[in-house]
């Protein structure tokens, strides 16, 4: 932080910058043509999706390559190109969008999975007769996913962000003849916009509060030293200000699309959807852009915060994101453990690693949690292809327990996955997942706040080893125990496959603490190679690793090398059978949503009856008895004159309400007459009391 | 207070009457284009050549001749035996009288700060074009929208239902 | 002497007017140009009847008319006198008021378009700001008489024919409009006279005609569908398809009636041909620099002549649409390419000068054309006619 | 220079609109009721067009915008209008207001 000051920003748009619009606009323009071609026009089709890909790709790489010089020039490159969308009243709503670090990272990652991504999905989606439909989807998906990364003005960004929802909607369901596929999308849409409304409401608090759109706008921007100023002035009630507010709002929203705790039901079963949607959406892109959203307003998210030293400093916002984060990687962990669906253990996992990022991003600032989302965005990809091979070598099997020996059937996607798994469980110092996970966990352990997470953080990581391990000894070892016989997979689908693997573990050498690499490319630090290690710190990296080790260990000494037939119990079933049942039934997160708020529901409509029988009925009649005594009272007093009065105006009411009825007699002339009268005479009274 | 006025206004006023009343509905809904043809005289008039146009074009050229065709589909041609004013027609004359009353009414009550005459605004169809793309133009896109979504749904409510048209 | 020439028909007007008090001027001078128009148009109607009976007999490998007069020039002569001395029929039945204003509307709905048709440099009735407006506004109107004469005269092959005629009018006015609509995106005026003026430049003494773009060029191919259609003629007869309904929706009319609604017919033609070869073929301008000391009013008039031989010689050549042929060209293909029309024009006005545009454009339109026009009409099942033989 | 005073313009719109009113009101067929909005519409774009005229500002064009567009939507509605007076014709096989009274409230 401090040193960025030394830097000066460069702001004007350079010509790459000019042209950034492209990388989005190319696989939206490609899925707008695939959506009209007829449909045995399959190769070309994915021919379109990949290729406007691949070119967005290239651009994306030339515009990293422009940060890169930049940096290292030592300058903190921050172009942006902004314009005038329409003119509301005398408002103009502007779009525009950013080039830096933060997205020209996520570009190239977004663009590069997503071609591995449609390329392995030609192999798996071939028998697929709804192929161009597939493509047109996934492109459009990538389109907007872009969109996001790229939006400078949080209007685009929102506008993007439900594309991304429409998109993920539309691919879950994308065989919508199943029920439960169905069920799902509706599920995902409906979950992620609960967080929406609040995202929403944020967006607009911001526009209320800095009235600007823009996130930069050279120094008129939302996320700049004066907007952010403004917002810190005004104090609510528990020490909360407008900026840590409007960050818990947006928060929500990124909680919702990235699987956070009370918003994650829906991730799981948006494993309905074809694998390769799996790996893009839910592990690599989408549920990512909830982290990067955050990581985009971290600004507004850390504003008012104090950086001691090392650690930078905590606002409410970002308490919040750590203990949600932390929570939801320990969470999600335990259920993966009890899963028996290949997909869904892998969900579980992801929903696990995202609260890692969110609890990095809490505690570790940008830097560390977007490293994290990088490397597991690969790593993830990479298992969910892998499971996708699995699936389409096993027959379209998904239940772990009728698997197993595949080692020795589907070689490559053994490997590959195996590099995936070690990187998920962070395997010391080979892998990504290490270095990354490592760099939370000990940024955890600086945290000022708290040091539960920091312990949350660490049994999460025993966990995930344990579930992989789990996952992999079923799956791969043992003898085969499903039906027919297991193949491996076509080159098409394994040549990804090896070339995630690669970056799996090569990513972690750009995040080592001895050269981080991509935190100070993120926060405009110069790269710097030294061998400076805070105390403890060599502890800390023994203690992951003795963590892993234990995880793997404890994993392969219940699940490894035997192969149990599918329907007797698991091994942890057997040790302990409640814990297991527990983690079985998802910790019954759904059943308590069902036994909370529609029971709510159910309780409310009951009470609301309740109210109108008894209360309310109860009132009429006892209002209706003192008018009985009232009137009781009249006749001892002055029987005739009051009887007869009753009696009249009781008449006049009834052949009122008669005349009433004998209007209401659906035939629509009546009713225009009646609305006519009704002008008249309101106009009369007004000109009456107009007219001097 | 221009003679060619009165006579355009008299035109407007009594095709809109024998619309009202002429029994045949063919012969109203051509009485109804007199009625158009008078407006956009008087559109004319006032010096709104555009309005005036579009107003003949819309109305003669398409509304006109949608009433026709819908007159001919229902067999509106023929004219009822149980006559083709409704029952509480008294009424409706009554109250119809009576808004015209109040409108005159209110006309009259204000006609002392109404403005007399006016100098002739110096406009082109340019401007009017140039309105419509800048100030004009979210509103515009708004009408686009809604044609095409009335276009749709008068398709699809006049559209024959699916066992009538496979049978 | 040349610019005499050019002028001699303002000349001529205004030394008739100048003898008149300026008070009279005026009107009297519209008075003079509308009975201009009236009488000259019928003249043409006369010569072309002839034309026509004469081409296509040609086409049919027949004599035209022969026996009156001169090669049967006189024949328009004939014709005029039998019309006007038949006895008027009108049926019983018929709405007799109606079936009596039907000829009369279209008539004069169909001269009302020549107001602002500019017929030679100076040239024209009313030089009005909406002008191509005012015309479409009267062609609208046209339809109401065809459903008037098919409806009032209570006769099932005149109600038909009212139908379709008006259900194709319909839909072929709004790719009338649409094809025009370029012109004026690209002239920047509804003014007939502006867009002439916008087309009046030479480049190495060639023309600066809108023809001459690719948008201007398919929106012209597209306006000619479109306006053939729109005058009932063949190949889009089918209002009056002999074969299929007796006359159409003039089947009840007879003497002079009938010679309305035929001339109307003519006349609607030659003032959508007019407003062809304004819209597209630069009106009154001459096709060469070198030739521009011929007259304005000759080219005008030659314009319009050519075009209306092609559509005699299309008459001769194409057989009649079906009707849901007819429909599905008119919703499926002139529609679709009359709206890309549009966007192509609006790109050519953006990409600035340059061999580019030209390019781009093009491409974009042949490969509409090729998608559209073969793919689409193909899977549309819209291919040769198939007949059913009664058995 | 136009000398017309507003006040009459006004006057003929109030009465075709009351006019129109009327045929909404006296006729049974449900066509007419529509001819008879249609010329409601029509009397108050004439409204509008006459005050645009009169107004302080005919350079804004407010009035005559507003005429236009209501211009555009009155041909969408009666679009819509006759569409459904077809598909009740298809299926009451009339359209007589008189006997269109099965919602009864």
């Amino acid at each position: 932080m401090q040193e960025a000051i030394a830097f000066t920003p460069q702001i004007d748009a350079s010509g790459i910058t000019q042209w950034l619009w492209l990388i989005p606009a190319l696989p939206i323009l490609a899925s707008g043509i695939i959506s009209v071609l007829k449909q045995p026009r399959r190769k070309l089709a994915s021919n379109l999706a990949i290729g406007s890909l691949g070119i967005s790709l290239l651009i994306a790489i030339t515009a990293f390559a422009h940060v890169l010089s930049g940096w290292s020039h030592g300058y903190a490159v921050r172009e942006v190109v902004n314009f005038s969308w329409i003119q509301v009243g005398t408002q103009p709503v502007e779009l525009g969008w950013v080039l830096d670090p933060l997205s020209a990272v996520m570009l190239v990652m977004v663009t590069f999975v997503g071609l591995l991504i449609f390329i392995y999905s030609t192999g798996y989606m071939e028998q697929d007769e709804n192929y161009t439909r597939f493509f047109c989807f996934l492109a459009l998906f990538a389109g907007a996913m872009l969109g996001v990364v790229i939006a400078n003005s949080i209007l685009l960004l929102f506008m993007c962000w439900e594309l991304v929802g429409l998109t993920s909607y539309l691919l879950i369901g994308f065989w919508y003849q199943r029920p439960s596929a169905a069920a799902a999308a509706r599920k995902a849409f409906i979950t992620t916009r609960v967080g929406d409304i609040f995202f929403l409401l944020g967006i607009v608090w911001l526009f209320a509060q800095t009235g600007t759109l823009l996130f930069y706008d050279h120094g008129a921007g939302s996320l700049e030293q004066l907007a952010l100023g403004g917002l810190l002035i005004h104090h609510s009630h528990w020490g909360l200000t407008a900026a840590g507010a409007i960050g818990l709002l947006i928060f929500a929203g990124a909680a919702g699309k990235s699987g956070q705790l009370p918003l994650h039901v829906w991730l799981p079963d948006a494993m309905e959807g074809p694998t390769p949607v799996s790996a893009l959406i839910h592990a690599a892109t989408m549920v990512a852009a909830g982290v990067y959203l955050v990581a985009r307003v971290y600004p507004l998210m850390s504003a008012g915060a104090i950086a001691h030293g090392e650690a930078p400093g905590t606002t409410p916002a970002l308490m919040v994101i750590t203990w949600v984060g932390a929570s939801t990687a320990v969470f999600a962990a335990l259920i993966a453990i009890a899963q028996n669906d290949i997909k869904r253990i892998l969900a579980y996992s992801t929903v696990s690693q995202l609260g890692y990022m969110m609890a990095g991003l809490g505690v570790g600032g940008v830097a560390v949690g977007m490293f994290h989302l990088i490397t597991h965005a690969f790593f993830k990809a990479l298992l969910f292809m892998g499971a996708g091979s699995v699936i389409h070598g096993a027959h379209e099997e998904q239940d772990v327990r009728r698997m197993g020996g595949l080692r020795k059937y589907m070689p490559w996607t053994f490997y590959t996955y195996a590099a995936g798994m070690l990187a998920l469980c962070g395997f010391p110092l080979v892998f990504s997942g290490f270095w990354s996970k490592d760099a939370i966990i000990e940024a955890a352990s600086h945290w000022r706040t708290a040091r539960t997470p920091y312990f949350m953080l660490l049994f999460g990581a025993l966990l995930t080893a344990f579930y992989m391990t789990r996952q992999v000894s079923y799956v791969f070892f043992g003898e085969y125990r499903g039906h027919g016989h297991a193949h491996e997979s076509p080159r098409v689908m394994t040549a990804p496959l090896a070339i995630l693997a690669l970056f799996a573990v090569l990513l972690g050498a750009l995040g080592t603490p001895a050269w981080p690499w991509f935190k100070n490319f993120l926060e405009d630090h110069p790269a710097a190679f030294a061998w400076k290690f805070e105390p403890g710190f060599g502890g800390l990296l023994l203690t992951s690793s003795v963590i892993v080790g234990l995880g793997l260990g404890l994993g392969w000494w219940l699940y490894g090398n035997r192969s149990p037939r599918a329907e007797e119990p698991d091994a942890l079933q057997k040790a302990v059978p409640p814990l297991w049942n527990v983690l079985a039934n998802r910790l019954y997160v759904d059943e308590l949503y069902g036994a909370t708020v529609i029971a709510f529901y159910y309780w409310w409509a009951k009470v609301a009856d309740w109210i109108d029988r008894d209360i309310w009925g109860d009132m009429v009649a006892t209002i209706a008895l003192l008018f009985k005594g009232w009137a009781q009272l009249n006749r001892f007093l002055d029987a005739k004159m009051v009887d007869g009065a009753f009696d009249k105006g009781c008449e006049e009411i009834y052949n009122g309400g008669g005349i009433l009825a004998r209007v209401q007699n659906g035939r629509g002339q009546i009713y225009l007459r009646l609305l006519a009268v009704a002008v008249v005479i309101l106009a009369a009274i007004l000109i009456w009391s107009g007219r001097q | 207070m221009g003679f060619v006025f009165y006579l355009i206004s008299a035109f407007a006023v009594g095709g809109a009457l024998a619309a009202v009343l002429l029994k045949n509905l063919v012969h109203a809904a051509l009485a109804l284009t007199i009625a158009f043809f008078g407006l956009a005289l008087l559109f004319l008039r006032l010096d709104a050549q555009f309005a005036g146009f579009a107003q003949i074009l819309v109305y003669v050229g398409a509304v006109a001749i949608l009433v026709v065709f819908a007159i001919l589909l229902t067999r509106g041609s023929e004219i009822p035996k149980e006559g083709v004013f409704s029952k509480g027609w008294i009424a409706g004359l009554a109250i119809s009288a009576a808004v015209f009353a109040v409108l005159a009414w209110a006309v009259l009550q204000a006609a002392p700060w109404l403005p007399n005459e006016a100098a002739t605004p110096a406009l082109t169809v340019n401007d009017i074009g140039n309105a419509l793309m800048s100030r004009y133009v979210l509103p515009l896109e708004i009408i686009a929208v809604l044609l095409t979504a009335a276009l749709l749904g008068a398709v699809i409510v006049a559209m024959h239902e699916k066992e009538k048209t496979n049978q | 002497m040349i610019e005499r020439l050019d002028q001699i028909f303002v000349l001529l007007k205004h030394w008739l007017v100048g003898y008149l008090p300026a008070s009279w001027q005026i009107p009297v001078g519209v008075v003079i140009s509308v009975a201009c128009i009236v009488g000259l148009y019928p003249a043409l109607f006369a010569i072309t009847t002839v034309l026509e009976r004469k081409g296509v007999g040609r086409i049919q490998n027949r004599l035209g008319p022969n026996r009156v007069g001169p090669y049967g020039i006189l024949q328009p002569m004939a014709d005029g006198i039998k019309s006007l001395t038949k006895e008027d029929i009108v049926p019983t039945s018929a709405d007799a008021v109606v079936h009596f204003l039907a000829p009369i509307i279209l008539v004069v709905t169909v001269f009302m378009g020549f107001a602002v048709l500019p017929m030679g440099r100076n040239m024209v009735l009313v030089d009005m700001d909406a002008g191509l407006l005012f015309y479409f506004a009267m062609g609208a109107s046209t339809e109401l008489s065809v459903f008037m004469a098919g409806w009032s005269s209570r006769n099932k092959y005149s109600l038909l024919g009212a139908m379709r005629g008006v259900a194709q009018m319909i839909s072929y006015e709004v790719a009338l409009l649409l094809s025009s609509v370029v012109i004026v995106m690209m002239a920047g005026s509804l003014s007939l006279v502006k867009i002439v003026e916008a087309q009046n430049h030479y480049t190495w003494g060639l023309p600066h005609w809108y023809i001459f773009t690719p948008w201007g060029f398919a929106g012209f191919l597209m306006y000619a569908i479109a306006g053939t259609a729109e005058t009932n003629r063949s190949p889009f007869d089918l209002p009056e398809g002999e074969s299929e309904l007796v006359a159409g929706y003039h089947t009840e009319y007879s003497g002079f009636k009938f010679a309305l609604f035929f001339l109307g017919e003519y006349v609607a033609m030659f003032s959508i041909s007019g407003l062809g070869s304004t819209l597209f073929l630069g009106g009154w301008m001459a096709p060469l620099a070198v030739l521009q000391f011929v007259p304005s009013w000759i080219w005008f008039f030659g314009k319009l002549f050519v075009s209306v031989d092609v559509v005699i010689w299309m008459r001769g050549t194409l057989p009649r649409l079906r009707q849901d042929q007819l429909m599905n060209f008119a919703w499926k293909f002139v529609l679709p390419m009359c709206l890309l029309n549009l966007f192509v024009a609006g790109l050519w006005r953006f990409m600035g000068d340059g061999w580019l545009r030209w390019a781009v454009c093009s491409v974009i339109l042949i490969l509409a054309y090729v998608s559209i026009g073969r793919e689409g009409m193909r899977r549309k099942h819209f291919g040769p006619r198939s007949y059913r033989y009664a058995e | 220079m136009i000398v017309t005073p507003l006040a009459a313009y006004l006057i003929v719109a109030a009465l075709i609109f009351a006019i129109g009113l009327a045929g909404a009101l006296v006729r049974r067929n449900a066509i007419l009721v529509l001819i008879g909005i249609e010329l409601m519409l029509n009397a108050a774009n004439l409204n509008l067009i006459a005050f645009w005229r009169y107004g302080p500002h005919p350079e804004l064009l407010t009035g005559m915008m507003f005429a236009i567009f209501s211009i555009a939507v009155a041909a969408a509605e009666a679009a819509v209008g006759l569409g459904l007076v077809i598909s009740i014709y298809r299926h009451a096989k009339t359209t007589d207001l008189e006997l269109m009274n099965r919602m009864k409230g």
